[in-house]
């Protein structure tokens, strides 16, 4: 049974790769013919091979990027971590505990020690200490580039563990080979991306798994091993509260299904309660495991097990029903009073902090579009397009109703488990596209389930020597049935043929997956969006590196002090590349503070110029696709910064920016969008230019039409830098008026000077505690969690522009595809 | 293996080299009684290096046998002086030959306005009443001073060049002239000591007859020079040798556009659409001279790869031609890191004793620039011993470190060499000598072994 | 050594760069000024106030305005540090002068004196309306005041004023009270409102107006009343000092010469004020008085001598400048009671008024507030007729640090007595529960 | 009516618990003490706060946490050795007890960590 096991498993595998299955199977026949090893011995050989395989093919799978482009960190985010990892790594831990950054949100600064996750960085940071400590001279860079491979490699680990104690050891490697190379998990960790899923996932899994294996088990010991892996989540991710709700519901499930058990006491409570206490010594969480209204759940569930527990002890002790009774009216009665007494006290007195607006945008993912606007810009992308679910999971899609049902005729406390997190986290995914994330491990493991089972009946029908029903052969073929329609049963021949036929069809699908798996991650997540990659004229491939030309040059020829103000998604990369202070980043704690800048983005040059001139801005950078043709530059992206401008300072109106509902630059467009800042800075000088043959001066590649303002000119305001394909444009802030001193200037100023008074109290009051303080963090947290700043502000346009965009034969696009 | 042993050595190696240039003679001029009888100087300004080149016929009219000639520059001058020689001229037109003369600086008492001074000393000392013919190249950076300081990207780049019309010596000279050649005929304005005239590219002073010692006559020449002033502020030079076969390079550049500042905008309309009259005092592009069979070369920054550069290669040498990522205006600063491999076998030599020894070149591999500060430091393999270095002139600094690589155990020896000024003309070769013992070859497999024991 | 002649000529330095040395921070008053004129014989005509200039040691320099060898500036150095526009009627200049020319020569900070009268040409009013003043734009027209203009046997149209409504101020007009009316005979101008930075010196009385005294009062005039500015200043931000009058005759021997007496008053002066006035702000304007320096300014927390490069929130710190006055031959202590320093984030934070010790030195201390960001010590002291200083240095301010907080509140008592107990609890469960067997 | 029958109940109650928990074997007695201590400070600790109010916050939650953690942890460990659990028969006490130590000591720590 076990070797055909062996057997059974071995074929799965060539879905991960083709190279995969001769490999495997050639380790199979060596083992079979050279050394006589017992069966046992055999299975698990292959077994530990096929794991070594897949561990090695989850990692050189996602270096694509390394080898198209080069070893760098990749989008936004990750230059961020980078950073702070860099600073970890030289100045030590504590200096970056404390680390307070002057050099973002200027004036106000951010406290980067408490407001991060420091998972990643620490993560890095120790395996870099440990490599240079064998004396491996490797660069911290390196590291920061290969920890996701590297931790995705380790979730393959995992989820054959997970597989094996949900199922049996063959679903367990079958999730292992889909996990490898599903898209939905590649897309966050291919070699570069150096963000805080790449390990957060690991950690998701992980806890799950020993959680389940306690379950089980009910040892103290596997409880608190999901703790810490639980306090490893935290400390990676603001994803935990996915955890955090999932078990409590999950318990809640058990009990209500009457399927409560002393192990299950133990495991969660132990977990619970140590967890909770590690996690508080994350900075960034805090107190919010006992404020913030996301981790009531679990509390509540907490007291529930203990009243369960009591009754049932009591109930033990007197095996009297009417007693009990009496016994449960008055406890019952009292606990509600205490407890509602307890909830109004704790809510009035703000102890806990209501639900939070991402957690309502997960319930209801209409909440944040009419509520607050920095997330309804993010979750502005609300259901996940089929396309996009398609795109990430392929079969599995079809593989996880399959797998469902063969959990649900093999229920237990484990498979429970994987069922609800399958469920809940697609329902996710279906509110938030980056969620998908959160689903693939579910996913692949339930569909592992699937094949697993299905193959394993299959097999079982093909080896099936005589009508003599072996034990699985009953429950073989009647899944193989569930699993395969259309299969003549009983009728012993066509059982088996169709059982074979079935078989081939089901290794065409993997190898379908797999191809597809290896395409996308080639094409479509490999791209990172720093560099930009063009086919050119004649086919061969052009490089845009105009970013990094850009932040090189503020990093060489701008004083060391100088302010820069641009659109917050390039925050980050500024300060990492360009080593200048910023006004707004990706961290988009201060909606006000953003606000301003979109404000003066979307204003007239001289307003534009006061507020510039509050905030001491020396340097104005935009980016600008019109002549590459790149589409997710700041012209496409001006109506977020419109509209979030508009939401805190209403002078800004977004209709004055559109003609009838209409976003256009060319001749028709808005009087006054022709004229704003973003516009002018965008196009100043464009005019002049002649981007493509048989077309008018002024062409712009990205939107594809002859822009409306050619005379540009700028008052207060000159060109400093353009990059060679004018993709990044550096502005230079030109100091007030020599001759005379407006007394209009004086005015406007002192009272942004108030607004900004405004925001300067909020962030202080990130120092001051107080309630109003708890707030403020859910709030910054609550972006940060599911935030990833950019997907705000490419939405719908970059989308609309990819259609066009790849008119102008340009792939960088994909970087953007990748965020949808 | 002590390095206060190694310091000694060193110390003793480089006296050799060096001591000049430490403890300068000093003595009194009026034992003297030389004269010029023909002094003839060309001015090189066409780079943003001064290359002169001074050819002296001397003639001995005291008595006494002299047996070392001085040279004098005004103190300005001096600290911009790169390199000097002296080679003394043998033969007729048809055979003529140069011997190369030592040439140290000197203190000479009564110098007026500490004028410094250079002595040549001659193979065979000047009889009286003889005469010899010297030739004396030297080098200058710094010398042109951009005039305006501020330029826009329209305007071309003027500079000054301030010198003296009359050649400044201690002795009397009868005949001289100085040709100061400009990079193109666009000549602002140059002060005139008659008879001064003007040809061309070619500036003419003199001929000047009967001049008495110290004579001096400041000149400016106000022209244009629109050639790249790249000047590499600080280079670091780091040459791993790996007995494993490959010499390993890294080279820290610090690069700087030291011409006329650039002022106001950039506008990159203008410079993509008009080359040719926006911006023609930057430049966008550099050639380094690397030597040939040279293999993974690689160009980046600190923030990652530049891709803009291509590396042509033949049998003599390989240009690889490096694109900063954006063009060089004046003032404009960028920093990067080239990196290549080299054959061993090219570079490392045994010497007759047994000793291993590197011969490298010295000065900088990038065409036309000026090293403000360069620092060799090659990494001898672990377990080398008893290093020392030979350079074919002197340098600031030399002294030893220890870096530890991949694998190592009691780490490599370092031999740092410093040199201020360098310019094109010092890329000579210089030698590294050590002693190494084979058997430590064996030492990096076997930490591997261990450390991959470690790591599993 | 000595008898061998010497002819050794120091290594110059260029002639070009000699004149290109531009006011130096160190000598603040000006050297060298060019002299523009409409022709030569201004310059004896106007003598007297040009030899008070040379003779405070100015190196004058008389061009034709329409000369065409004359030039601000050459291979982008300033030749001039300042500049006097006796020409009024020249609509162009010479050389590479224009207009534009002369405005970039103020914000590089040079100073300017113009002179108009009632034929001043377009590029004069342009000039002046670049600094803030608009002449009246009836090029006829002239300032009459029927009420107080200076008697005078000769001019019946009373465009000759006396007038003595001058600026309070003694670092424009010295010390001294200017006892005599100054004369004044040409076109008027008034000062933009929206320009801060121009003041009023001279201005016409009450009953003045702008009109063409020749023909008959049509219309009512642009320009009336106290509105009518005679002669006004600028100070740049960067402290370029522009002298606007609109008079040249004012400039004259003859007016600085003449008696004065003005209508309705007995007193007859034997001379009139425009000497002392006109010397007087020549010297404001010429950066020989009012012109302050702002040196070493330096902040550090209280106990501690050097700089921080970080405060922390409630930090106690010293800030301190010392500023100092230009003499027009020495730097003197500056003495004032006004200079106020913030520390400043978007808004003042702190906003302190700096002690001094009579001897240039100012100082305060002051604790840093209780909120974190980038501050900055601002230091906005403008002052009438002094030069503005506008000192502002960046310094950050961290929150405490996770070892800052303080420890061991006697409030927590209980809670630590606590969690000790438990600690304690449970060694003596394990032993009980191991032992009880 | 009510009332007095829920008193009687109560009594009853109470009564049938004595003679109840009489049997239950020794070291679940002394595990049932400890859990009562921990769970009586925790109660205490509520008290204090809610008079003097939630100043260093931290330090009330590691107060209370411990408490309760230990509480519970004791109260796992009672399941795991109580013979009568049919589950745990598997699970050898001294395993169980191990565990249990292992539980106590990270919890300590860490709510040492988080006193300050």
């Amino acid at each position: 049974m076990e070797a055909t096991n062996g057997t059974g498993k071995s074929p799965p595998t060539p879905a991960a790769k083709p190279d995969l299955l001769s490999t495997s199977s050639a380790f199979f026949s060596d083992f079979l013919k050279t050394l006589k090893l017992k069966t046992k011995q055999q299975e698990l050989l292959i077994r530990v091979a096929i794991l070594g395989l897949v561990y090695i093919l989850a990692f050189s799978t996602r270096l694509f990027s390394v080898l198209r482009y080069e070893s760098m960190i990749h989008e936004f985010d990750p230059y961020f971590n980078y950073r702070t990892t860099l600073f970890l790594t030289e100045k030590g831990f504590y200096e970056f505990w404390n680390w307070f950054d002057y050099e973002s949100w200027y004036p106000l600064g951010r406290i980067v020690g408490g407001t991060l996750y420091p998972g990643l960085m620490l993560t890095a940071a120790v395996i870099y200490w440990s490599l240079r400590f064998l004396r491996f001279a490797v660069h911290i860079r390196e590291v920061c580039v290969l920890t996701a491979p590297f931790f995705a490699s380790n979730t393959t680990i995992v989820a054959y563990f997970f597989g094996k104690e949900v199922w049996d050891s063959g679903a367990g490697l079958v999730a292992a080979a889909l996990i490898a190379i599903c898209p939905g998990y590649i897309s966050r960790s291919v070699a570069g991306s150096y963000d805080n899923e790449g390990v957060a996932i690991f950690a998701l899994l992980l806890t799950f798994y020993l959680f389940v294996k306690a379950v089980n088990t009910g040892s103290l010991a596997w409880a608190l091993g999901s703790a810490f892996g639980y306090f490893y989540m935290v400390s990676a991710w603001g994803g935990y509260v996915f955890i955090i709700n999932l078990i409590p519901l999950y318990v809640l499930v058990l009990l209500i299904t009457g399927r409560y058990s002393m192990r299950l006491y133990v495991a969660y409570n132990c977990m619970y309660v140590l967890g909770m206490l590690l996690a508080m010594q994350i900075r960034f969480v805090g107190f919010q495991h006992v404020q913030s209204g996301e981790h009531m759940a679990a509390m509540g569930v907490f007291f529930l097990m203990q009243v369960f527990y009591f009754l049932d002890w009591v109930k033990h002790l007197l095996n009297d029903s009417k007693l009990f009774q009496a016994f449960l009216r008055i406890t019952v009665t009292t606990a509600v009073g205490v407890g509602a007494v307890a909830m109004g006290v704790g809510t009035a007195s703000g102890y806990i902090s209501p639900w939070t607006g991402r957690f309502y945008s997960l319930l209801d993912p209409t909440y944040a579009k009419d509520h607050i606007p920095i997330i309804a810009s993010v979750s502005e992308h609300q259901p996940t397009a089929w396309s996009s679910f398609m795109f990430d999971f392929h079969i599995l899609l079809f593989l996880f109703p399959a797998g469902l049902y063969f959990c649900f005729k093999r229920l237990s406390d484990a498979t429970i488990f994987i069922v609800m997190y399958g469920l809940t986290s697609m329902y996710f995914a279906g509110v938030m596209v980056r969620l998908i994330l959160v689903a693939t491990p579910a996913v692949c493991l339930i569909s592992a389930i699937a094949v697993s089972a299905t193959i394993k009946n299959l097999t079982l029908l093909v080896r099936a020597k005589s009508k003599v029903a072996n034990p699985g052969a009953g429950k073989g073929a009647s899944s193989a049935k569930a699993s395969s329609k259309g299969l003549p049963d009983q009728s012993m021949p066509f059982q088996r043929n169709g059982a074979i036929a079935l078989l081939v069809g089901a290794f065409y699908l993997l190898s379908r997956y797999a191809t597809h798996c290896t395409w996308v991650t080639s094409e479509a997540y490999s791209s990172p969006s720093i560099v930009l990659a063009a086919r050119g004229a004649h086919g061969q491939r052009v490089i845009f590196d105009d970013y990094r030309e850009a932040y090189f040059w503020l990093r060489q020829n701008t004083p060391p002090d100088a302010k820069v103000m641009s659109w917050w998604d390039y925050g980050y990369q500024i300060t990492a590349m360009g080593n200048r202070t910023v006004i707004v980043d990706n961290n988009t704690w201060n909606n006000t503070h953003i606000a301003t800048v979109g404000m003066a983005m979307s204003s007239y040059e001289d307003e534009a110029y006061d507020i510039m001139r509050s905030l001491d801005v020396d340097y104005v950078l935009v980016v600008f696709g019109g002549v590459t043709g790149y589409s997710s530059d700041d012209i496409n992206k001006f109506l977020w910064m419109v509209r979030i401008g508009g939401g805190v300072f209403p002078v800004i109106k977004e209709p004055d920016y559109l003609v009838n509902g209409e976003y256009r630059v060319d001749k028709g467009a808005a009087p006054k969008m022709l004229n704003c800042l973003m516009y002018k800075l965008s196009y100043y000088r464009f005019g002049e230019l002649t981007t493509e043959y048989g077309k008018p001066s002024g062409y712009d590649r990205a939107r594809g039409v002859e822009i409306g303002n050619k005379e540009v000119k700028l008052e207060y305001l000159e060109e400093a830098f353009t990059t060679s394909n004018w993709i990044v444009r550096i502005y230079k802030v030109k100091p007030p008026n020599n001759r005379c001193w407006s007394q209009l200037c004086a005015s406007t100023r002192l009272d942004f000077g108030i607004w900004l008074h405004v925001n300067v109290v909020a962030g202080s009051m990130h120092s001051a505690s107080s309630t109003l303080n708890w707030v403020l963090f859910c709030a910054s947290f609550i972006i940060t969690v599911f935030e990833q700043a950019f997907i705000i502000t490419k939405m719908p346009l970059a989308f609309k522009r990819h259609r066009s965009s790849s008119k102008a034969n340009l792939c960088p696009l994909r970087a953007i595809w990748k965020r949808e | 293996m002590d390095p206060a042993m190694f310091g000694l050595r060193l110390a003793l190696v480089f006296a050799v080299l060096v001591h000049f240039s430490l403890l300068p003679t000093s003595y009194s001029l009026s034992s003297q009684d030389l004269q010029i009888v023909n002094a003839e100087r060309r001015i090189d300004l066409t780079s943003h290096i001064t290359r002169v080149i001074l050819t002296l016929k001397v003639e001995n009219t005291g008595t006494s046998p002299a047996s070392e000639i001085l040279l004098a520059f005004p103190p300005s001058e001096v600290d911009h002086i790169a390199l000097l020689q002296a080679a003394v001229v043998v033969g007729k037109k048809k055979k003529k030959s140069y011997l190369p003369l030592d040439v140290k600086p000197t203190e000479v008492s009564e110098a007026p306005n500490e004028t410094k001074f250079f002595s040549v000393s001659l193979l065979n000392p000047l009889s009286a009443g003889e005469s010899v013919t010297l030739e004396v190249p030297y080098v200058f950076t710094h010398s042109l001073e951009p005039f305006p300081l501020e330029i826009s990207q329209s305007e071309p780049q003027l500079v000054y060049y301030h010198d003296s019309a009359i050649i400044l010596s201690p002795y009397h000279i009868k005949k001289q002239t100085t040709v100061i050649k400009t990079p193109s005929a666009k000549v602002e304005s140059f002060s005139k000591v008659e008879p001064t005239d003007r040809a061309g590219t070619e500036l003419k002073y003199g001929p000047y007859e009967d001049r008495s010692p110290y004579s001096f006559s400041p000149i400016i020449v106000h022209f244009e020079n629109n050639n790249p002033f790249a000047v590499v502020e600080e280079l670091v030079r780091e040459v791993e040798i790996s007995h494993w076969g490959s010499l390993q390079i890294t080279e820290h550049y610090k690069l700087v556009h030291a011409g006329a500042r650039h002022k106001g905008v950039f506008s990159r309309v203008e410079y993509q659409s008009r080359p040719s009259l926006s911006g023609v005092s930057s430049f966008k592009h550099l050639i380094a001279r690397l030597p040939p069979r040279v293999h993974s070369v690689y160009y980046r920054d600190d923030i990652g790869n530049i891709s803009s550069s291509h590396l042509r290669k033949d049998s003599r040498k390989s240009d690889l031609e490096i694109e900063p990522r954006y063009p060089l205006f004046g003032g404009w600063k960028a920093t990067f890191v080239i990196g290549y491999g080299l054959p061993l076998q090219d570079f490392l030599f045994e010497s007759s004793d047994g000793r291993r020894y590197l011969n490298f070149s010295f000065g900088c591999p990038l065409a036309e620039t000026v090293v403000d500060k360069l620092t060799i430091k090659v990494v001898l393999p672990e377990g080398s011993k008893k290093p020392f270095a030979v350079v074919p002139f002197p340098v600031e600094q030399q002294r030893l470190e220890t870096s530890y690589s991949y694998l190592d155990v009691v780490g490599r020896t370092v031999v740092v060499l410093e040199k201020k000024n360098v310019v094109p003309e010092h890329n000579s070769p210089f030698q590294v000598y050590y002693e190494f013992n084979p058997i430590f070859m064996l030492a990096e497999p076997l930490i591997e072994k261990e450390g991959i024991v470690k790591v599993a | 050594m000595s008898r061998l002649p010497l002819i050794f000529l120091v290594a110059v330095i260029p002639f070009l760069s000699t004149l290109c040395t531009s006011f130096s921070p160190e000598k603040p008053s000006d050297r060298r000024i060019l002299v523009l004129l409409d022709d030569l014989a201004l310059q004896s005509s106007h003598s007297l106030f040009f030899d008070s200039l040379s003779s405070r040691g100015y190196a004058l320099d008389f061009k034709l305005a329409d000369d065409p060898k004359i030039g601000l500036k050459r291979y982008g150095q300033y030749l001039y540090d300042g500049l006097i526009l006796f020409a009024p009627s020249a609509d162009r200049f010479g050389g590479n002068i224009d207009s534009a020319a002369i405005v970039d020569f103020i914000d590089v900070g040079h100073d300017l004196i113009i002179a108009a009268d009632n034929s001043a040409s377009e590029r004069i009013r342009e000039i002046a309306t670049e600094c803030g003043v608009d002449f009246d734009d009836d090029q006829a027209a002239m300032v009459v005041d029927h009420t107080s203009y200076a008697v005078s046997d000769t001019e019946g149209d009373h465009t000759l004023i006396a007038s003595d409504d001058f600026i309070q101020s003694e670092v424009l007009l010295g010390s001294n009270k200017i006892e005599a009316p100054v004369l004044f005979q040409g076109i008027g101008h008034s000062l933009n409102p929206a320009n801060s930075l121009v003041l009023k010196v001279l201005s016409a009385s009450s009953a003045a107006y702008s009109a063409n005294p020749k023909t008959k009062l049509s219309s009512p005039p642009s320009l009336t009343g106290s509105a009518i500015s005679l002669v006004s200043v600028v100070q740049a931000r960067n402290n370029a000092r522009v002298l606007i009058s609109g008079s040249l005759s004012m400039f004259s021997n003859r007016f600085f010469r003449s008696e004065v007496q003005k209508a309705g008053s007995s007193i007859k002066h034997a001379k009139s004020g425009n000497e002392q006035f006109l010397t007087e702000l020549s010297k404001w304007v010429f950066h020989e008085r009012g012109h302050l320096k702002a040196v070493n300014v330096r902040h550090n927390k209280v106990g501690e001598a050097n700089e921080p490069s970080m405060y922390r929130i409630n930090d106690d710190l010293e800030y301190a400048v010392e500023i100092y006055e230009w003499s027009g031959k020495s730097w003197e202590p500056y003495v004032a009671n006004d200079v106020q320093v913030q520390f400043y984030m978007m808004s003042p934070y702190v906003l302190k008024t700096l002690s001094t010790d009579q001897k240039g030195l100012y100082f305060t201390a002051f604790k840093v507030p209780d909120v974190y960001g980038v501050f900055q010590f601002k230091v906005e002291y403008q002052q009438l007729g002094y030069t503005s200083l506008s000192l502002s240095k960046q310094i950050p301010v961290r929150p405490f640090r996770h070892n800052e907080y303080e420890r061991f509140l006697t409030a927590a008592f209980p809670y630590y007595g606590a969690s000790f107990s438990m600690m304690a609890g449970f060694f003596v469960f394990t032993f009980a529960y191991l032992y009880n067997k | 009516m009510g009332k007095s029958s829920t008193t009687k109940d109560a009594q009853a109650l109470f009564q049938s618990f004595r003679s109840a928990y009489v049997a239950t074997p020794t070291n679940l007695k002394i595990i049932d003490l400890y859990v009562m201590f921990a769970v009586f400070t925790a109660l205490i600790q509520v008290v204090y706060m809610a008079m003097v109010g939630t100043f260093p916050f931290n330090s009330f939650l590691s107060g209370v946490l411990s408490c309760v953690g230990t509480a519970v942890l004791a109260v796992c460990l009672r399941i795991q050795v109580n013979k009568e659990n049919k589950e745990f028969k598997d699970l050898p006490p001294e395993r169980a007890f191990a565990d249990f130590v292992l539980c106590n000591l990270v919890l300590h720590l860490v709510i040492m960590n988080f006193l300050g």
